[in-house]
């Protein structure tokens, strides 16, 4: 997913935990996950929107294999 | 004409002409409907060179041709004009000029323009504008059209993608207005980076504008996944921008299939290329702020998003602990109420089995006991009742024998009265006499015949005597 | 016959002589007769009422003597 | 037969006597005999009353003895 | 017979006697033995009565003893 | 018996008792008998409820202790 | 069970147990054996919460710190 985590994707999944969580359909089991994806989300799409091509590819390609 | 008459110098025939024009075009000038065709500026001197000509509208055929310059105040008409028109005095424009007529000996007739209609070129441009977008909404029906009076394309419906970081750029190579753009992109406060890729080409005359939509093509075929296309142009002194009212530019830009975000620096009407393009900015600078603040647009929201998250993941932790904490009360409670409830229900039952036996007890005595009193008393009272009867009866029977005997004698008196009252001795005392006839007493005379004897008897004597008579 | 005949026997055939003297069908003749034969029966009834009359006194004397 | 009679055919036979002497449907014949009869029925009644009446007095002031 | 007597049965037979001598439809001839029945069935009633009471009262203080 | 009864049958039998004596639809010879029913039945429910009552408590303090 | 039962699931059966109680519908018989259960969700969830809690605020705490 990361790997080609585009903003439109990550809007998209920002927008519904957001909703999840306003709307209270978010179980408590997973929130503080989703509240994790939602920030790490975040910090990705203000990275990306602050970094060159390349530096773009080397954040992704570290969270990669930090995941891995 | 006769032939060969005296011969006269060519100077003397030019002064001859020169007069005659001299004399029907001095104090006249016209104002002329022409295109221009072979210009050449003189910058230095401010001289125009050019030829006005007339084609034919069928065959193109030229119809009339006049050499023609301009210099001095007129010079400096066709530099207004160029400033009002946005239309480079070039050629292949069509103009309305005010001429006046010179004839040079050496140079022979030449035509000065003296002024230019601006309003002319600018209806004409206008006009051509106007066909040019008719012609787009004609013959592009799939992709461009008119709702309300505004504009849509193909172009125009595509959708910014969240944030643009990867820009093509279209301008002409070094151009200031590139240098600006990218200039003000680079120097963005938030820090936000860009890849802009450039496609130089010609982006002024309308006989580039081929060239342009080739460069479109290009960004398309280059297989680049660009967020926006950018098509640019400074202001600066150039005045031709004909380019971006061209029909088959306004017919790329509208169908291309990548928004197109122009930044033309033009200060008159709004070019056919702003209306086909997704969006128009009027200057490449407006267009780097246009796409920092769209990125940034973006950026807020993330914030936002973030903000509400916190708030919202606080408050539903918060909200799930107070139903959590209402949940235990309510239980903690309720089963409080139902051991005191069921509590209450036994001491209940224990009072009513405690209380109600006793009660049950006491009206099963006194049942019993009213039951013992009728079963003591009315015996004895049946008992004495039935004494009194019996003894009513006894007197009864004592009295009814009494009348009874007392009655039997009466009857039996009336009896004895009757008879004695028909004794014969009674008969007797009353004064009646009985007879007897043959020793028997007889009651009828039939049988007693004449001279017999018969006995009378009466209460004191019995008589003999012998009948006499007998009637 | 007089020591069988009893009280309604008696009295019917004092009443019966009663009846025919009343109704004058009998004859002086026989009168006389009727009338002995009557005092004859009326002195049986009588005889009779006065024992039964002493009889039931009696009685009547020995239960209220018990019963005093 | 007197042994073996009830109060109640006493009582019955006792009234029937009494009916008869007060209509005088009884015959001065039997008159005597039928007082003594009554007598002597009302003789039984009464035995049979008070000994009724002795009877439960003793059955009543037993129970009440149990009862004080 | 009164040893396997239920007290409803007694008390039945008991109120049955009660009407049977309150109406007087019972006859002189049986009264004594009608009231010595009923005399007996008091009895049994009250004998009843009374041991259920002291069974029911030792059950209750002992409830009593129990619960204070 | 008495191991095995549940509190809501001992409830059910003893809430049943409560209405017969109530409605005096209960012979009386069967009232002791009843009533020590249902005595043993009130026993009963009262040591379950007892018993339940101090689980809960314990239970509900432990929780509390865990809370404050 | 404990340890798959999800924060939902818990809450689910824990307001099942709050209503049951309330609407009397839970037996004497089982009620300290449901509010053990209620006891054991209930420290269920509050461990999950504080756990989400917490690891909300460190993901909350991070951000603030990249952002400041």
């Amino acid at each position: 997913m990361e790997e080609k985590l585009s903003y439109e994707e990550a809007y998209k999944q920002l927008a519904e935990i957001a909703s999840e969580i306003e709307t209270e359909t978010v179980s408590v089991d997973v929130l503080a996950e989703k509240v994790k994806t939602a920030s790490m989300l975040i910090k990705l799409c203000q990275d990306k929107l602050r970094s060159t091509e390349t530096e773009v590819n080397n954040i992704i390609s570290q969270m990669g294999g930090e995941k891995a | 004409m006769s032939a060969n008459p005296q011969p006269i110098r060519l100077s003397q025939l030019s002064l001859k002409i020169k007069e005659v024009l001299d004399n029907s075009f001095r104090s006249v000038s016209f104002w002329v409907m022409a295109d221009i065709t072979n210009h050449l500026f003189k910058s230095a001197t401010n001289y125009h060179y050019f030829e006005l000509v007339e084609k034919d509208t069928a065959t193109n055929n030229i119809l009339a041709k006049f050499s023609t310059k301009s210099w001095g105040s007129g010079a400096q008409k066709i530099k207004n004009f160029e400033e009002i028109t946005g239309q480079k005095f070039s050629n292949n424009i069509q103009v309305l000029v005010n001429v006046i007529i010179e004839f040079h000996p050496m140079y022979g007739l030449q035509l000065q323009v003296m002024d230019i209609d601006p309003n002319f070129t600018l209806g004409m441009i206008e006009k051509q504008r106007r066909e040019n977008i008719r012609l787009l909404l004609a013959q592009n029906p799939t992709f461009i059209g008119v709702e309300n009076g505004v504009y849509w394309t193909k172009n125009k419906r595509l959708k910014l993608p969240v944030v643009i970081q990867h820009i093509a750029v279209i301008s002409s190579g070094s151009s200031a207005g590139l240098e600006d753009f990218k200039h003000t992109l680079g120097k963005n406060e938030h820090g936000f980076k860009f890849k802009v890729d450039d496609y130089f080409t010609q982006v002024q005359g309308d006989n580039h504008a081929d060239k342009m939509r080739q460069k479109l093509i290009d960004v398309f075929t280059s297989g680049i996944q660009y967020d926006v296309v950018v098509i640019t142009r400074g202001g600066g002194s150039d005045t031709d921008f004909l380019i971006f009212d061209n029909y088959s530019v306004g017919q790329a830009i509208a169908k291309f299939p990548i928004p197109i975000i122009t930044g033309i620096g033009h200060q008159k009407n709004t070019t056919i290329a702003d209306l086909m393009a997704h969006t128009s900015t009027n200057a490449p600078t407006k267009t780097a702020e246009f796409i920092i603040a769209h990125n940034k647009r973006f950026e807020e929201i993330l914030v936002q998003f973030q903000q509400k998250i916190v708030i919202k993941a606080q408050q539903l932790l918060s909200v799930r602990n107070k139903q959590l904490n209402d949940v235990n009360s309510r239980i903690k409670e309720e089963a409080r109420v139902v051991i005191s409830m069921n509590k209450d229900l036994l001491v209940k039952y224990n009072q009513v089995i405690t209380g109600q036996t006793k009660t049950v007890l006491f009206n099963k005595k006194s049942l019993l006991q009213s039951i013992s009193q009728k079963i003591c008393t009315k015996p004895v009272i049946i008992v004495s009742q039935q004494l009194s009867e019996v003894e009513n009866l006894d007197k009864n029977i004592q009295s009814y024998t009494k009348m009874y005997l007392k009655n039997a004698k009466g009857y039996l008196g009336h009896l004895e009265k009757i008879i004695k009252m028909s004794r014969p001795e009674k008969i007797l005392e009353m004064g009646f006499a009985m007879v007897k006839h043959k020793g028997k007493l007889v009651s009828s005379a039939s049988k007693i015949d004449l001279n017999d004897d018969v006995t009378i008897i009466m209460k004191d004597a019995e008589m003999s005597a012998t009948i006499k008579t007998k009637k």
